[in-house]
């Protein structure tokens, strides 16, 4: 092995940037699998690709420090959402509905519009100045407890912690609000696929029945019987 | 090397992100004709969106690490994947009682207000 | 680990960091595979003695020791087969998602203080999220394998394994309440002490809930009695009827893990975690063996400790396993929607109303952290420790390359 | 299929418009007690419709009996429920002996009776262990089995043989038994009795068991008498009938003198002449678990008669009598005859032309009668039940097959 | 209730049913014309006293012998028999029907001789006419769903016949 050559190679690998290196790889998968969604006509690949490109997400989430929206995204997304995709894809995947296509007309027209789309918001991320200098990468105090202290209401991380039940912009209210609409839309989920019958269970009524084929006492010799007479 | 001279990733990279899912949502919900093609692009939006919220509140990725929106970032793309998930549970409801009315789940089919 | 390595042997700080987290990822797989290596053969001798059997008695000498590794050579050498009719690629894929997700969870499990894969201030729900993950496998083993009996078992499996995060997540929150805080490190802390100070000894609601936790674990990783997904007697083999060799074998590994990984939360979350039931060391005078300078001989003990813990939850598994009769899915569904929910929403108030008029545990004072666990966030938040996380370890790296790079 | 009466089609409609898929149970699958094949139409989990596909273990054992003598054919009646051919035997011999309106001697007839209860035993030790099997539950059967391992013992210290017989023959046993053999027999049956309560604990009592068995496949008894179900699955829906008390009188007189209640649900109550558990709740009347419990119940009765026919076989003085010869004459005529065996009632006619080998044999087999009414148990039922419904009518496919 | 009483009464409700017995046998039995088989088993469970309301086993036997040498020494007619055994769970009784039918339909080889089916009556008759057809060849009319049941649906020739003979090869698989 040349020595030089494992010199390279080695301090190539000490210019690594870990979260370079992390992010990168989120970000592809997120983008490609974002792309396979599109390309593919099979829908159950469909949402698998879509899981990854969630997944993925969840992971740039870790990157950027915001580790409670991550895990959320893994369990509500990731967990939840895409179960009850994947159930509905089952529940509807009947060979000829496994792949509708779209005319290609209509999907060069998409892609040109999408194109053209992607193009302008590029040039929107990349116009603002302190937006392009990388990070410092400082990391602050973990965001779990002041986004929990948020949500009922207290903004710990605008006021000092004296006057901590002062602290105004929490976002109770709304709480609230998205509380209620889980619980209407989860009532409303279960109406819409309800079951229409349900099962008519059978009364079981069978001990009068039973009296019915009780033994009669009156045959005391049991035989067949013919040869009651004959015997 | 690319990586190397990444260093810490920008909120304009994590835009870029951002950009192509929104793109790759939008084209979804406008090329697909199954029902449920169309729900995962509007997820797909959705997560494109909420990554531009979360870099945005990220004081990581911040400049001079203080992030302008701050902790309203991060609750904004809380309330999102909230709604997405309350989004699809509708949505698929809906989904599968056209399916059971009309055996399909092509949304092209879906005109009966056409008249 | 990998400061101890820049700062005392000198070794170049890129190289460490690799080296650490390469051995964190070596070492859980370690945990994974030969704990599936070691479960296996228990669960069989388990079996056998329960049902009045040797179990095997011979591979590798005295008690057939080496039969799981036998059997995970003839796995690796049998015949790779595939349906006819599936669809190959997800086919393929299946087993190594459930595995990922099952390793995945590792990554934010303390086998001792500090002793983890990537402190993770979420880590309780980070665990819980990504083995909720697992389910994908199944699924997509279920759809991919065109067989039946697969597809009915991983509808099965998704139905309940979607049900019961609802009360698996009710019953996690408890001691994250009780400890102010989702970091499993801080959760094990602060059951620090005698016994008493567990959290399941905290309130009687806690000891019921830990109850109602064990039988959502159990559920959620597809053991009997809730086995519904591979229900042999009634599904061949459920999701996993196609699969041989070692794909098959990453299934086990996979269920095998998540078996230990819920074992090892619920001691996190209410069995003291890596603290004993006495605390020798401080008895014995060393410092209140939290700090993060811990020597390495107490944080082996409180692997120890937790691996002991654990391993009994999963030995509690085996022996439900041979005990009873499978449920039938919908009584699994009514298990977790009318009993197990509702009971642990129910519990998990009691908890709330506890800490709300009689703050610490069922013998008073004995909770160190009792009084500071309102204030929780602000302890957790701006400690000075927090700010030398290993989450910075990121951050530090790249300023130490560009360092380096200059 | 039959056609149905409408009030017993349990209507279920799901808004989710699902396809039927038709699922092959068998003739390989863990849970179908040899090769039966059950195509199942499922609606999602829901079982619409049943039929059991048998035949696979068909050996032409009836054509088989048109070339051999009436004893020649013992070893063929062996085959038949391989788990209870003591009980073939007997069935077999019984009906030839009826032809030739033979009496065997008192010793051989407490004898028989010993034996065959004894292998009633076995019978419903294996039906219970693959019960629990079938609902997922594993050590009940190896608890089961190694029970059954004893009786296997002893059976083959009497004959040489384990599974297959051939000991009770026509006119008598083809040996006596060993000595000391009912100090054994009498042994095994003191550490067997106490083990029956294991098995109430970890079976019939378990929650999740009644839970699984309880309301489960409801056979009423007119659907039952309709169907020719015979043997626990009758006696399981609360129809007094045993074979051993209302059969014919060469069958009944085996039993003369013995005491014993037949195991069936009268007045909402089961024999309590020894401790049973309660009837939970949520049983009801013909379901699986009763039909389960009434096995388990004459477990301990079949263990009452063997210690009975233990003491009468004992003070019994005379000689066992030498069988019949291989190739005895058999008069012209035909005979019917049932006996009742663990499975239910085994019925063995015999049509003879005056030479030793008989015109025409046939086996009615209680299997076959009690499988037939499956596709009614399973309508409307979870594919989970199935097992458990198939597994309570304790089917055996050599006897079913023939 | 016992004996010849409800023979009687059997002749009288069903004119020509009855036409033949032999109540000193081991099995005493009745022969029914073959057809007013339907009817009389109805009459037997719904309408007789002692109710026949289970039936045990449905039998055929064929009275043939394919040795010529022998067959001129024997002394009935070829013929197929069916045989029920009737059972009555109120009474704990047995009762035997014996129809005789002609080997083949008019004598007509590979015309399958043909008779009521009585599901309609018991239900557990199913599976007994179905093993009748499957190996010993009789047409059961009336049967919702007369298929074999213990061979395999493309087998060829009736078993239980005395004149069958084992197929030389059975899709590949040698048969003698």
């Amino acid at each position: 092995m040349n020595q030089d050559a494992f010199d390279i190679s080695l301090s190539l690998f000490a210019l690594i940037d870990w979260h370079g290196f992390f992010f990168l790889l989120f970000a592809a998968i997120a983008c490609i699998a974002a792309l396979m969604v599109v390309l593919t006509d099979n829908v159950v690949r469909m949402a698998l690709h879509l899981i990854l490109s969630l997944g993925a997400t969840a992971g740039l989430f870790f990157l950027a420090g915001a580790e409670f929206i991550g895990a959320m995204q893994l369990m509500i997304y990731v967990g939840g959402t895409l179960v009850l995709l994947v159930f509905g894809v089952m529940l509807t995947a009947q060979t000829q509905l496994v792949a509708l296509r779209t005319p290609a007309s209509d999907r060069v027209l998409a892609g040109i519009l999408a194109a053209a789309l992607l193009a302008v918001l590029v040039q929107a991320a990349f116009s603002i100045e302190s937006w392009q200098k990388s990070g410092q990468g400082i990391v602050s105090a973990p965001t779990a407890t002041p986004l929990g202290m948020a949500l009922v209401g207290v903004r710990v991380d605008q006021s000092a912690e004296a006057n901590l039940l002062d602290a105004k912009g929490g976002y109770l209210l709304p709480f609230e609000i998205v509380s209620v609409h889980l619980l209407v839309v989860l009532i409303g989920a279960a109406y819409l696929a309800r079951a229409k019958r349900r099962r008519v269970p059978r009364p079981v009524d069978l001990m009068a029945s039973v009296d019915s084929v009780e033994p009669n006492s009156s045959v005391d010799s049991p035989s067949t019987v013919l040869s009651g007479g004959s015997e | 090397m690319m990586l190397a001279l990444l260093g810490v990733a920008s909120v304009s990279h994590y835009l870029v992100v951002g950009a192509i899912m929104f793109c790759c949502g939008v084209v979804c919900m406008a090329v697909k004709r199954n029902a449920l093609g169309v729900l995962m692009g509007i997820e797909l939006v959705l997560n494109g969106a909420n990554l531009n919220f979360v870099a945005f509140g990220s004081n990581y990725l911040a400049a001079d690490g203080r992030s302008p929106l701050g902790l309203d970032g991060e609750v904004m793309a809380l309330f999102v994947i909230l709604l997405a998930a309350a989004e699809a549970a509708v949505a698929l409801a809906i989904t599968l009682n056209f399916y059971n009315n009309h055996a399909t789940v092509d949304v092209d089919r879906a005109d009966d207000l056409h008249g | 680990m990998a400061e101890f390595l820049i700062e005392t042997i000198g070794l170049p700080t890129w190289f460490a960091w690799t080296a650490v987290a390469g051995l964190s990822a070596f070492l859980i797989l370690n945990v994974i595979a030969g704990g599936a290596l070691v479960f296996i053969w228990a669960e069989r001798k388990i079996a056998a003695r329960i049902q009045d059997r040797l179990g095997p008695t011979r591979t590798g000498g005295r008690f057939g020791w080496l039969q799981s590794l036998a059997d995970g050579i003839k796995l690796l050498a049998k015949e790779d087969l595939m349906p006819d009719g599936a669809d190959a690629l997800l086919f393929r894929l299946a087993p190594y998602v459930s595995f990922c997700a099952s390793f995945c969870a590792f990554i934010a499990l303390p086998f001792a203080f500090d002793t983890v894969g990537q402190r993770l201030n979420v880590g309780v729900f980070f665990v819980v999220a990504v083995l909720g993950l697992e389910v994908f496998g199944v699924i997509l083993a279920g759809y991919a394998s065109a067989s039946k009996w697969s597809l009915f078992g991983a509808m099965r499996e998704a139905a309940q394994v979607v049900s019961y995060e609802v009360p698996l997540g009710m019953c996690v929150v408890v001691p994250v309440m009780l400890a102010g805080s989702m970091d499993l490190v801080t959760i094990g802390e602060k059951q620090a002490g005698w016994a008493v100070n567990w959290f399941i000894f905290h309130d009687p609601f806690t000891f019921v809930i830990f109850w109602v936790y064990c039988t959502c674990a159990i559920a959620s990783v597809n053991r009997a009695p809730f086995d519904l997904a591979e229900a042999e007697s009634e599904l061949v083999a459920g999701f996993h009827t196609e699969y041989s060799g070692l794909r098959w074998s990453f299934f086990f590994m996979a269920e095998y893990g998540s078996m230990f990984l819920v074992s090892a939360l619920a001691a996190i979350l209410f069995l003291g975690g890596w603290n004993g039931p006495v605390p020798v060391s401080e008895l014995l005078g060393f410092s209140d063996g939290v700090a993060a300078t811990a020597p390495f001989a107490l944080r082996f003990i409180g692997c120890m400790n937790l691996f002991l813990k654990a391993t009994a939850g999963v030995l509690l598994m085996m022996w439900i396993r041979w005990t009873l009769p499978r449920l039938r899915i919908d009584q699994v569904m009514t298990t977790c929607l009318k009993y197990c929910t509702p009971i642990a929403a129910a519990m998990f108030l009691g908890v709330m109303l506890w800490q709300l008029f009689l703050p610490g545990g069922l013998v008073p004072g004995s909770f160190r952290a009792a009084a500071g666990v309102r204030e929780g966030w602000l302890e957790q938040s701006y400690r000075k420790e927090s700010a030398e996380d290993e989450s910075l370890s990121l951050k530090k790296l790249s300023r130490h390359i560009s360092e380096v790079s200059r | 299929m039959v056609q149905t009466l409408d009030e017993d089609q349990r209507i279920i409609e799901f808004d989710v418009r699902t396809d039927e898929m038709l699922v092959n149970m068998g003739p390989q699958h863990p849970s179908t007690h040899g090769v039966l094949r059950l195509v199942l139409r499922t609606d999602g989990e829901i079982v619409s419709e049943l039929e059991p596909h048998i035949g696979y273990l068909h050996r032409c054992a009836e054509k088989i009996g048109e070339n051999l003598t009436a004893r020649q054919w013992i070893p063929y009646t062996d085959r038949m429920d391989y788990l209870a051919a003591m009980n073939m035997n007997l069935g077999w011999s019984l009906a030839v002996e009826k032809l030739l309106r033979y009496q065997v001697s008192e010793k051989a007839r407490h004898l028989r009776v010993l034996i065959v209860e004894l292998n009633r035993i076995a019978s419903h030790l294996v039906g219970m262990g693959a019960y629990g099997l079938d609902l997922g539950t594993f050590s009940p059967f190896l608890y089961a089995f190694r029970e059954r391992e004893k009786i296997l013992d002893l059976y083959e210290e009497v004959c040489g043989a384990r599974l297959t017989y051939s000991y009770i023959t026509v006119g008598g046993m083809t040996a006596d038994l060993p000595p000391g053999w009912l100090q054994r027999c009498e042994a095994f049956l003191d550490q067997f009795e106490p083990i029956i309560q294991e098995y109430h604990t970890l079976l019939t009592t378990n929650a999740i068991f009644v839970k699984r068995t309880a309301t489960i496949g409801v056979l009423s008894p007119e659907m039952a008498i309709d169907y020719g179900c015979t043997g626990p699955v009758l006696r399981g829906s609360g129809v007094d009938i045993d074979l051993r008390r209302d059969g014919e009188s060469i069958y009944t007189a085996m039993y003369d003198g013995y005491a014993f209640e037949v195991a069936v649900m009268k007045n909402g109550h089961y024999p309590r002449d020894h401790k049973y558990p309660a009837v939970p709740k949520d049983a009801v009347l013909g379901d699986c678990w009763h039909r389960f419990f009434v096995r388990m119940l004459e477990v301990v009765q079949s263990m009452d008669l063997v210690r009975q026919s233990i003491d009468r076989y004992s003070q019994c003085k005379g000689a066992l009598g030498e069988p019949l010869k291989l190739a005895e004459k058999l008069p012209a005529g035909d005979t019917y005859l049932e006996t009742e065996c663990p499975k239910g009632q085994m019925g063995f006619y015999l049509v003879t032309d005056g030479t030793p080998i008989p015109w025409r044999v046939r086996a009615r087999s209680s299997s076959f009668s009690n499988l037939a009414v499956s596709p009614e148990l399973c309508r409307g039922c979870l594919i989970a039940d199935v097992p458990a419904v198939v597994g309570s009518l304790d089917v055996v496919m050599g006897e079913i097959d023939r | 209730m016992r004996g010849t009483d409800f023979i009687s009464e059997l002749e009288a409700s069903i004119e020509g049913s009855l036409v033949g017995r032999d109540l000193e046998a081991v099995d005493p039995w009745l022969e029914i014309a073959a057809d007013k088989i339907l009817e009389t088993c109805r009459w037997l469970k719904e309408s007789c006293e002692i109710r026949f309301d289970g039936l045990q086993c449905i039998t055929a036997i064929d009275w043939f012998e394919p040795d010529p040498k022998k067959a001129s020494k024997v002394k009935w007619e070829p013929h197929t028999e069916v045989v029920y055994h009737l059972w009555s769970t109120k009474a704990r009784a047995s009762l035997v029907l014996k129809v005789k039918l002609p080997r083949w339909q008019g004598n007509e080889p590979g015309k399958l001789p043909e008779l009521s089916s009585v599901v309609s009556v018991w239900r557990g008759a199913d599976w007994h006419e179905r093993e009748v057809f499957d190996l010993s060849g009789v047409q059961f009319n009336g049967h919702p769903d007369l298929r074999r049941i213990l061979c395999p649906e493309d087998w060829e020739g009736y078993p239980l016949r005395k004149d069958y003979e084992m197929p030389l090869e059975y899709h590949g698989m040698r048969g003698r």
